[in-house]
Parts: structure tokens; C-alpha cells; sequence
């Protein structure tokens, strides 16, 4: 194949693209040529993925990546662990969440990634009560109690710090909130723990798990410095979520794709 | 030869039904110019229409050269209309094209190649007087250019059969004359039929061989034009015609009838060849009266003279009845016009 | 002040390739939406009761057609018609995948001006066609078209200027664009200037279209 | 009274320039009816539309009652206008509104109250014998019922002024007829000026006080109907009057003359009231002639007769001469047919 | 098969709710691209050269904000009018917000529908009503606007059903409607029943709006 050398991997913009855009002159001195796609939705880079139009995608966390395969019946595979971003709650009006009323209104994604996330989040705080908590995509219809009767608008992922003054407070994610200046380590009234297993990946189809390019783009992305741009570029709201391959060579003891928190 | 049976057609519009043509019967001989007149809204248009089935009749049959149109296949109809040239009331040309384009629409629907075509519409264009005008689209002509496009236009390919809805009605005198030329030289070379609305009983008596006349659907009568012209039988008729031919009376004669004189007014009409002779003279010197043309017609209509003349005449009243006696018996028709 | 001089600097190539980008995706979809909505449209105008070949069944479904394909949501035809596109274009992302559903998009779109366009003829114009012997296939060429270039211009017009703003969503299968770089920067990543830049080069391109389409429409119309 | 001067209107057209009228003076008196006839394309409706500035002159002035209509701001334009009824040689019917829709829309224009209007529009439309398709859309109606639309919504708001572009044209000889004696009748009371464009001759005879003839966008004839019937100047003009008052001598005639025969062919043309006199019997009696009327039209303009006669004279040569001394002292045009 | 009866059972009064909020989005937006956008067509319009009131500088902006209207890509549209949004109905989100955008892009979608619509008219009867002195006002209510009804009534359908479609992305501040029902169900979480439903219920609403959308023009036309 005469583009063998390229690697197609599709990624939503922030921070995915940013960190593969981060990457790019490292990959490229490793011999290969990274083509960023950009995706604005979350369901056609698994799609396009699948059919071969792009190499890899980086965009979803593993939950997400189970359920979306499970319901289309397909086999990606989640190959390289990358970043945690942790979603919190933000509110104008409200310090803490004590001070919400009753009744209120909560803005939360509309979309499966964020949305039973977010229920989630709410539910681990005992705010509402969801009907099964290991159901990762649930919505508003599966919460069984809801003592402070909150109503949920379920907004596109993007709008929630725009609507804030809008409501009383949005479970939002942290690259929009940044983004939105929000500072999630100081505004927001609760976060998502480092328990979370919404760590975001790089996924393949099943076939290339093992390709030769893959192995380089891990062992790139995987690295410390890639560590320390996260950390440093984005002040905590977005976490590395890997041991850098760097060291893991010098420990030899952790596996690969592991990551801590 | 085109032979109607029985037609007729309704209209269904949200005020109620409107009944255009009730049971028409007609036959036009090939080669024949066959006028057709009658009031506004009488059904002219609308049964012009239904002989090239633009309009579907509610009942009856259109036979044209044996084949009654209405049962054609859709195929069939084509070819049969593309010998049908139809001249519009309102023209129908097509705004994106001009007068050339225009012309030489229906041989570009025949299939006539373009060069041809081209010849053939510049030739038309010539002959109705537009040259100049050629590359014009229809916005930018007068109405009396609309029409002779339309005139062009049903004549481009050669048609057998010629509809022509009031074809002249926007055309002045002179125009008119020469597109009544321009059909009757057609007629003549290639056999041409004609079936012609018009409003203009000039090109009536012009043009056709035979009239109709059509009111509320229905032909009230019909005939040579020489026949309908000279002996009207339907006041409708009579009313039509005295547009170009009076048969009224101006007021200044009535007045002068009621005026106290002596002898007598009459009115001598006429047909054929009787005119050649000098009867009036002969009622001067043989009957000693005094023969006064008030008022008159004399005209021929394709070569046959007719005409009315009202004479006043003076003289003895024995005289007087001699006089018109010897007229009589002279083929003429008299009438004593004592009270009109 | 400077930073947003600075900022634009560096989008600038970005956002000359999305005019690019949006050009492409319009001018083809635009062709499709020609070369499929205007034979979708006179062919449904036609075969309406009382049109030169009524025909009830028929027109039920180029009827049909017409509003199914306006009835769904573009991005929902954008997943809809992935296996098509991989079929037709070899991928399903990319410049030219977006050109797929925006052609189905603008294909009943189009289907549907070029209706309305060709049911403003005047019906004379149709009938002395008919009374020259016209087949419905020179009706349709020699008339209906020509007669209604104009409207059909302006509906043309009308649905490019409609697919600029589509191509904005045919970012999210990674068509690009400028609509796309809008959406990108501007609203996801709140960068405001070069929202309103993208949107000033929309604003122009958009406004050259209606222009141009204006003018090609009353070149083509002889009307006064 | 209107006051043309030096009107002049170009289109400038990609074909080139089209010179529609040139440098045109005219004047109408109040109350008058004016004709206007001309070949097609002559200019006879880009003038008429000038004169409620529908088309904007490209020079020269229109005066209405000595108001340069060109200086007119849009307001008061749109007051003049409002008493400037036009007939349109298209119709121009609101497509959208019913007959009587349509003729009260002039009055909803001027403000006039629903039911006064609903009222106005009714007695129109029933003078124009069109009461039972009071609520009938135009695409319903036929020509002439359009056109009979178009006079009733021209008169609906009482104009001062009415503009006329072929009126008549679609309408049947009785319609015509009727349409004309309501605007004679309108004029007669309420003082109209009508200024009426139309190719049919019979109409300007009937009607008209004046005619001027149009040719290339220029007035090449103009003058009381009378004077211009009875002795047109132009060839022009002589072409369209010979439609209704033929001037050329059948076929029939000139056959006559060419043929052997004893005595003369004269033609003798007259107008007023010399033939109320019997000149022919007088020429039988008192200079020994036959006279036999070949061929003649004695008809009458607003009461004034006039007419042509071709005489066939038979008798010695010196009474023939005799004879047409005798009627030439009489104050008639004698003309000798030798070399037709 | 039973899943999808007891999913699609589930989700019924979602549909519902769906359903009437489209409806209620459709016609709230199509109120006001009346209101709106029939009056900034018909005074695009007139105001164009050699119509009823040229003025060129007024034009150029009529047209000019209808092509700003028609740039923006609808999301960006959203985004942007949040504040008016906040301003009209008190906040930015919810069906009654969605409005606010959804009626911000059909009004020059309406605007221009209007001006193609007005410019078929025929001029002859234009000029009759001038000939009779009436108003630019009363040319407008009395002669452009009913004898181009028809057309007007076919471009209103034609913006029902874009809308429609757009309503679907007013899911994204919470308008609800069924293409959102259909985008987040369907599409987001692969529940193809829940998308398949609603897209037949989108279609048979598109065919009854367009269904209408005909029969009223028709009975407006009569022009034959
Ligand atoms: N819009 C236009 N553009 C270009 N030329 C025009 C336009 N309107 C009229 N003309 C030309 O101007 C001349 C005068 O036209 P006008 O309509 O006044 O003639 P008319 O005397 O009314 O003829 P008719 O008796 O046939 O109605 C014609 O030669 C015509 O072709
Ligand atoms: N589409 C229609 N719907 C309803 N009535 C119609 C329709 N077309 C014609 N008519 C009516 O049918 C009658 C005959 O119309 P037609 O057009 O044949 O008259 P016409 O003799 O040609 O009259 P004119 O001399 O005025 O042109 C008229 O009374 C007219 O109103
Ligand atoms: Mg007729
Ligand atoms: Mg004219």
C-alpha cells in the first residue's frame, strides 16, 4: 500500500485533536505521517472507524465504546488508554449543592457518552436515585427517585456553559468547561472521583490490534512527555491517564494500557 | 373533411355548470374557408378548441378525414395535430423564445432539421412582415406583432387543417388584408382547410366560402356567404352583418319618410348580375318619375354584386306603382317603405 | 486586540482550505441536486391530475419521494446513507462523502422548487405545444424547462445557498468546511473570532451566490 | 384639454435601439373622442401608456389640464391617475379576484365604501351584459367577456379621461355596438374625453369626433372624421379607410370599362347634402343619358352623408359631357374612368 | 420483536410529547416567518430596479440580511442569539427558545420564498393598478401579494417542512421535538426502532403539511 506509512486516526476536537496535533512531529520521526480527522459527533467516528475510513479513533471512553458495540453489534477494540476527563457539576447562582432548590432545574448532555455520566455522577452523590447504576447509558426516564424533584434539560454537550444562566446548574464537561473558562478543580460543586472508569481511548477495529503503526502511535502517546503537556495545558481538567511507556520501560513491572487513579 | 357530431361540452365551475356547446352538428368540405361568428361567449373558442382535442368534449365526435379524433391512441393525436396549425386568441408564444425561435417551434417539433427550420420560420417571418423584428422575444413587440408571430407560427409546417380564434383582431386594415392573402393564397396552392373566428365581418365576407353563425352553443344558422349576406334569416344575423352592410335605415331617411312629400320610398335590393342594367333610368324615361338615391349599398361579395338602394321617387301615384311593378318583374325585391 | 490578529494568522490556511472545502461540497451536491431534482420535480409537476400526463399513482410517489427525503433529519441521513457512500465514494468521511447525503438532501429540495417553479407556467404556453403535436418529452424540454428557467435559477439558488449552511453539519463526519470550521472553533472551542471571520466569509460567498443567481435569472428571462 | 409636445420614446432593447415614437405633438379637447389607428407596431400603445405615464416618455412633455403630468410628484400622479380609466390591449385582470372583484377595484382604490362599490361594479358589469358572471374568475371567461371586464373596471371610477387600447378588438359587432353607444352615452353626460386606439375603421366612424393616424411613431394624418373619410390625404390612410368605404373599384368594374361600350364611366363622390336632390333622374330627363349604377356606397358620419357612385353613362358623347358639367355645377366630384 | 413493541411502548408518551413539541416549534417559527419573512420579501421585492419603489441602497440591505440570515449555520445560529433568546422568552433553553432561532432562520428562508414567488407575477397587472393610481401600499395588499398567493402558500410549505427538519437540531438546547427524539434515541444510542418510528412519524407529517400545503394553493389558484 503506497500510504502505508499514514495513519488515520479520527478524534473530536478538544482535547483529543489537540493532543494528537501535540504528537504529530514525533510520529512523523518515527515514519509515520498522522492525518487528524475531525469529528464533530460521536457516533460517526466508530462508524467510519468500522468501515475502514480511518486507522484508529480517539474520542470515547470505554464505557462508551462497550455499549456502542454491543448495540451495532461490532468489534472495536479500545487499545490505548490516554486521559480521564472528569465531569463535574458548575452552577452561577449556587456555591454548593445544598443551596440548590427544589424543583430546580439541572442541565446535563444529551448525548449516551456524557449523559448517564452524568446521571451517574449525580447518583454517586445521592442526589437522585437511577434504577440501575451500572447502566452506564441511562437518561432522565431511569431515575426511580428524585427527592428534590430536580427537572433535567438534556442539552448537546456544548451548550451546557452557554445555558448556565439558565439554569441551576449543568453537569458539564470539563473540555467545554475550560473552554468556557470554568475552572473545574475550583467551580465546580461536585466532580467526577479518580474512580472513574470513563478513561478516554484509542480504539482500532479488532483486526489491527497488533499493527506495527499502532504499536508506535502507543508508544508515542503513551510517553512522558505527552504527560506533562496534559497536565501542564490543561491545569488538572484533563487527566493523563497512563504510566508513561518511557518509564514503564525503566519499572518493567506495570502492563501496558493500565493506567492509575 | 371535417365532420362534427352531436358535440358538446360543459363546463363544472364552483358557480354551477356552464354549457359552452349543446349537441353541435357540422361538416367543412376540404380546401374550404369556413367563417364562424357569433357573440362573446357564444362557444367559439371553445369549440375551435375541441378540433384539436385541446379541449375534451363532454359528448359527440370530431371526425376529421374519417378518423374521429376522440378515439385516437395519444401517439396518434400527435401526428394528426402536428397537421393542425392553431392560431391562439391570446397568442400562447413562448416568452423564452424569440420570434424566430418562436416560428420555428412546431418544425422543431416535427423533427425538421435545423437549417431547414430556420429557412423555412425567416421565410414566414418575411411574409407577415417582421424581419426586423426576427431576434426580438415576444415582450418586445406590439400586439399586432404578437399575433402575426402566432399567424407564423400555425403555418410553419404546412398544416392541412388551419384554427384561426380572431387571428386578425389586433391587426389593422392593411395587415389584416395581407394575412387574408397570405390564407387565401395557402388555400388555393396547397388545399388548405380553414375554420376562422372572427369579430371582423369584413373578413367574413373577404375570405370565407361558407359562415356559421354560433349563439349559446348552438349554430342558428349557416350558409354561403353570399346567401347569409344578401338573405340574413336570424336578427342575430341581420345585426351582425348591418355592422358592414346597413340594412337599418339612417335616422335622416326616417325623418325624411315621415316628412310630408309626395311619392314614395323604396328600398331595392339585389343580388347577381341585374345591377349591370340601367333599371333606373329606364324608370325615369319610361314611367315619368323622378328616381332619388338616398342612400345605398352596391357591393360584391367574391364577384357577385348585391346591394340596397333607397330611391326616393317623386311622381304620379299610378307612375309610382308602374315603377316598382316593372322592378319586380326586373328579379329585384322591393319594399315600399311606408312605416319604418 | 492582537491576539485575535495573531489567532487568525494561524487559522488563516485552515479557513481558506473550508472555503475550498464548502465550495466543493456545494458545487457538486449542487450538480447531483440538477442532475436529480429538477428531472424528480418536472417529472412529479407532470404527472399531476390535470398536468400533460396525469398520472395518480405515479405522482403519489415522486410525491412521496420528494417529502420523505425532506422529512428526515440531515444528520440522521448523513448515518442513514453511510453504506451507500462507502459504496459510492470508497469511505465514509471526508470532503467528498459529505457530498452524498447533501445530494440527497438537495435532491427533493430541488425536486420540490422545480414543482412549484413549473406549476407558475402559464398553462397557454403548455397547450400550444399540444396543439403543435408535442410529445410530453419536447413539452417537458422545450417548454416547461425553458419557460421556467428563471424561477427554476432562483430555486437553484435558493438550494445552494441552503446547502452552504448543510455543508456546516457535514463537519461531523469530517466533511470540513467552513460551516464546519465555525462550528469547530467557535462553538466548541468558544473562539469567537473565528466564528465571526467564518461566518463574514459564509455572509460573502452567500451573498455572491444570491447575486449571481439573481443575474443568471434575468438573463435568462424575456418576460419585460 | 391634453397638450402633447415633442413626446418621444426609445427602448433600448439588446437587439439595438427601437425608436417607438418620435417627437409626437398632439392636442384633445375636452369631451372629445379621439381616435387612433395605425399599422401594427406604429407606436399606437406605447403613446397611449404615456399618457397616464405607465411608460415614461424619453422626452417632451404631457400636459392634462395644464399639469405637466412628467412633473408630477408620485402622490399627486397617483391622484391623477385615479381619474384616468385605461382598457388594456391584454386584459390585465387581477387573476386572483372575481368579475365583480375586479371592476370595484378601481373604486377600493380610490376609497370608495364596500357596499357602494359592491353597488357601482354590479350596474357595470350588467351594462356590459356580463351579470351572470358577476362571480366567475377571469381563467373562466372568454375573450370578449375579459375584454367587456376590462371597459366596465375602466369606467368604474367615473374617469375624466379614458384611455382605450382596441377595447372592441374581441368583441362581436352587437358588443362593439353596445360598447360604444355606453361610452358615447358617458361622454354625452359626464363629458369624458376617450382617446380610443382600434383597427376597426367602422369603430372610429361611429364614435369618434377626431383620428389621427399613427405611422412609425409619428402623426402623418390627423382630422375630423369626416374630412378624413371623405378625403384622406395618405395612401396610408386611404388603405384602412377603404376597409369599410372601398375607394378601389371591384374587378367586376374595371372588367366594364376595359370592355367595347358606348358611353362613359364616371365616378361621382359627394358628401353632405347633396343627394337628398335627384340628380340622376335629372340627368335622364334633361340630357337624354342612361345611368346605371355600377357599383356604390352612400353612407352616413354622424349624420352627414357622404358617398361614391360609379355611373355607367350611355347616350350621345356630348350629353355625357353635358351631363357631367351639369353635376359638377352641382357641387359633386366627378371623376371619368377612362384608364382605371 | 417483543422488545421492540414493550421499547416502543416505553417510549409512547415521549413520542407524544415529541410530536406535539415539533408541531408547536413548527408552528410558532412559521407564525413568525409570516409575520417576518412575507413582509421582508415583498419589500425586497419592490424595492428591486424598475419595480413598484426601486431603491437600491434599501434593497441591498433587505437582501443583505436575508443572505446573513440564510448564512449562518443553524447550530451557529443558535449559539449566537442566545442572548435575544434570554431577552424574549426568559431563558435559553427549551421548546419556547427554540423558537427564537428556528423563526430567526425561517424568516429569510420565508423572505426569499416571498420574493421568488413575486417576482412570477405578471407586470400587466401590476401596471393596471397603477394605471389606477393605487398606493405602492395597496399594489402590495391588493395585487402582489393575492395574485402571487399560491406561490406564496407552496414557498410557506416549503418552509414548514424545512423547518421541520431544523426543529430536529433544536435538540440541541433542549427544544425536543421528534428529530430530536430521533437524533438522541435513534441515532446516539442505536435504539433503530425509536429512530425508525419517528422518522415515519416525521414522514407522515411532512406529507400532511405538503398535502395541505397543495390543496390550500390550489384553491387559491385561479388561475385555471
Ligand atoms: N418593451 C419593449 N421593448 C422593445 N420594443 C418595444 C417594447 N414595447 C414595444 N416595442 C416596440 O415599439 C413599437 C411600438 O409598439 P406599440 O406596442 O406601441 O405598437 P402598437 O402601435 O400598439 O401596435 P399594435 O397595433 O400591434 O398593438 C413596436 O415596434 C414594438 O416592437
Ligand atoms: N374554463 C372555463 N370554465 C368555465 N366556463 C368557461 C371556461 N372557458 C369558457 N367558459 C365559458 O364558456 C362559454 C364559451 O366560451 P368561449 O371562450 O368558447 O366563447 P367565445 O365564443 O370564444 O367568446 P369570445 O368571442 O368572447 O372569445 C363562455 O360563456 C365562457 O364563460
Ligand atoms: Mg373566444
Ligand atoms: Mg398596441
Amino acid at each position: 500500500q503506497a500510504d502505508d506509512h499514514v495513519l488515520k486516526v479520527g478524534a473530536t476536537p478538544v482535547p483529543h485533536a489537540e493532543i494528537l496535533e501535540f504528537i504529530k512531529d514525533d510520529l512523523a520521526a518515527e515514519g509515520i505521517e498522522l492525518d487528524i480527522v475531525e469529528f464533530t459527533d460521536y457516533v460517526t467516528p466508530n462508524l467510519a472507524l468500522d468501515d475502514g475510513s480511518i486507522d484508529a479513533n480517539y474520542f470515547q471512553h470505554i464505557p462508551y465504546l462497550n455499549q456502542f458495540n454491543s448495540d451495532r453489534d461490532l468489534n472495536l477494540k479500545s487499545v490505548i488508554k490516554v486521559h480521564i476527563e472528569p465531569i463535574a457539576l458548575y452552577s452561577e447562582e449556587y456555591t454548593n449543592l445544598e443551596e440548590i432548590p427544589e424543583g430546580a432545574s439541572i442541565a446535563v448532555p444529551n448525548d449516551p457518552s456524557n449523559e448517564g455520566r452524568a446521571l451517574l455522577l449525580l447518583h454517586n452523590k445521592g442526589i437522585i436515585t437511577l434504577d440501575d447504576p451500572t447502566n452506564l447509558s441511562a437518561t432522565p426516564i431511569d431515575i426511580i427517585e428524585n427527592p428534590k424533584n430536580l427537572k433535567f434539560e438534556e442539552l448537546e454537550a456544548a451548550q451546557l456553559p452557554r445555558v448556565l444562566p439558565d439554569v441551576a446548574a449543568a453537569v458539564i464537561n470539563t473540555n467545554y468547561a475550560l473552554e468556557a473558562d470554568l475552572n473545574p478543580l475550583e467551580d465546580a460543586l461536585i466532580i467526577e472521583g479518580s474512580d472513574s472508569p470513563y478513561v478516554n481511548v484509542v480504539a482500532v477495529k479488532a483486526e489491527n490490534v497488533d499493527s506495527e503503526k499502532i504499536k508506535i502511535l502507543r508508544r508515542v502517546i503513551n510517553s512522558k512527555k505527552v504527560k506533562e503537556f496534559i497536565i501542564e495545558e490543561y491545569e488538572g481538567a484533563v487527566v493523563p491517564a497512563f504510566v508513561p511507556v518511557d518509564s514503564e520501560k525503566l519499572k518493567g513491572t506495570k502492563k501496558s494500557g493500565d493506567y492509575i487513579f | 373533411m371535417i365532420k362534427i357530431e352531436n358535440l358538446t361540452k360543459h363546463y363544472h365551475v364552483a358557480q354551477g355548470k356552464v354549457e359552452a356547446i349543446n349537441g353541435l352538428n357540422l361538416e367543412v368540405a376540404d380546401g374550404e374557408i369556413f367563417g364562424m361568428i357569433g357573440p362573446s361567449g357564444a362557444g367559439k373558442s371553445t369549440l375551435i378548441r375541441m378540433l384539436n382535442l385541446l379541449e375534451k368534449p363532454t359528448a359527440g365526435t370530431i371526425n376529421i378525414n374519417g378518423t374521429d379524433l376522440t378515439e385516437l391512441s395519444s401517439q396518434n393525436l400527435r401526428t394528426a395535430r402536428q397537421k393542425i396549425g392553431m392560431i391562439f386568441q391570446h397568442f400562447n408564444l413562448l416568452s423564452s423564445r424569440t420570434v424566430v425561435g418562436n416560428v420555428a417551434f412546431p418544425l422543431e417539433i416535427a423533427g425538421v432539421k435545423k437549417k431547414e427550420r430556420r429557412k423555412k420560420a425567416k421565410e414566414l417571418i418575411e411574409l407577415v412582415g417582421l424581419s426586423d423584428r426576427a431576434d426580438h422575444y415576444p415582450a418586445q413587440l406590439s400586439g399586432g406583432q404578437k399575433q402575426r408571430v402566432g399567424i407564423a407560427r400555425a403555418l410553419a409546417n404546412n398544416p392541412d387543417l388551419l384554427l384561426s380564434d380572431e387571428a386578425t383582431s389586433s391587426l389593422d386594415p392593411e395587415s389584416t388584408k395581407a394575412v387574408l392573402e397570405l390564407l387565401g393564397k395557402i388555400r388555393d396552392e396547397m388545399n388548405l382547410t380553414i375554420i376562422l373566428i372572427t369579430h371582423e365581418m369584413g373578413v367574413i365576407k373577404d375570405i370565407c366560402d361558407r359562415v356559421a353563425v354560433l349563439e349559446s352553443g348552438k349554430i342558428i344558422e349557416e350558409g354561403k356567404i353570399i346567401d347569409i349576406f344578401s338573405r340574413p334569416q336570424q336578427s342575430l344575423t341581420k345585426k351582425f352583418i348591418s355592422s358592414v352592410i346597413d340594412f337599418d335605415l339612417p335616422e335622416r331617411i326616417i325623418k325624411h319618410v315621415k316628412a310630408e312629400r309626395p311619392g314614395e320610398l323604396i328600398r331595392v335590393s339585389f343580388v347577381g348580375e341585374t345591377t349591370n342594367d340601367p333599371h333606373i333610368s329606364d324608370l325615369v324615361k319610361h314611367y315619368s318619375v323622378d328616381a332619388n338615391i338616398l342612400y345605398g349599398n352596391i357591393d360584391e361579395i367574391q364577384g357577385v354584386p348585391f346591394g340596397t338602394l333607397v330611391l326616393d321617387l317623386e311622381g304620379q301615384l299610378t307612375n309610382i306603382e308602374e315603377s316598382i311593378s316593372y322592378l319586380r318583374s326586373k328579379d329585384l325585391r322591393v319594399e315600399v317603405l311606408e312605416d319604418v | 486586540m492582537f491576539n485575535f490578529i495573531t489567532d487568525l494568522a494561524r487559522y488563516n490556511d485552515l479557513m481558506l482550505s473550508g472555503l475550498l472545502e464548502t465550495l466543493y461540497m456545494v458545487a457538486m451536491s449542487l450538480f447531483f441536486a440538477i442532475v436529480g431534482g429538477i428531472p424528480l420535480g418536472v417529472l412529479t409537476t407532470i404527472t399531476r391530475p390535470g398536468h400533460i400526463l396525469p398520472n395518480k399513482p405515479f405522482n403519489f410517489i415522486l410525491d412521496g419521494i420528494i417529502n420523505i427525503g425532506r422529512s428526515i433529519p440531515f444528520i440522521i441521513l448523513m448515518v442513514a446513507v453511510i453504506p451507500l457512500t462507502r459504496m459510492i465514494v470508497g469511505t465514509s468521511i471526508g470532503t467528498n462523502a459529505a457530498v452524498v447525503p447533501l445530494s440527497l438532501a438537495a435532491i427533493p429540495f430541488m425536486g420540490r422548487v422545480t414543482d412549484n417553479a413549473i406549476l407558475e407556467i402559464d398553462h397557454g404556453v403548455v397547450e400550444s405545444a399540444q396543439s403543435m403535436g408535442a410529445s410530453p418529452m419536447q413539452i417537458v424540454f422545450k417548454v416547461l424547462l425553458p419557460e421556467s428557467l428563471p424561477a427554476i435559477i432562483l430555486g437553484l439558488t435558493l438550494t445552494a445557498i441552503s446547502l452552504v449552511s448543510y455543508s456546516a453539519m457535514a463537519g461531523a463526519i469530517g466533511g470540513g468546511g467552513l460551516g464546519d470550521i465555525a462550528i469547530r472553533y467557535g462553538y466548541q472551542r468558544f473562539q469567537l473570532p473565528i466564528m465571526v471571520e467564518t461566518i463574514v466569509v459564509l455572509v460573502i460567498m452567500v451573498q455572491f451566490i444570491q447575486f449571481f443567481g439573481n443575474q443568471i435569472a434575468s438573463f435568462f428571462d424575456h418576460r419585460s
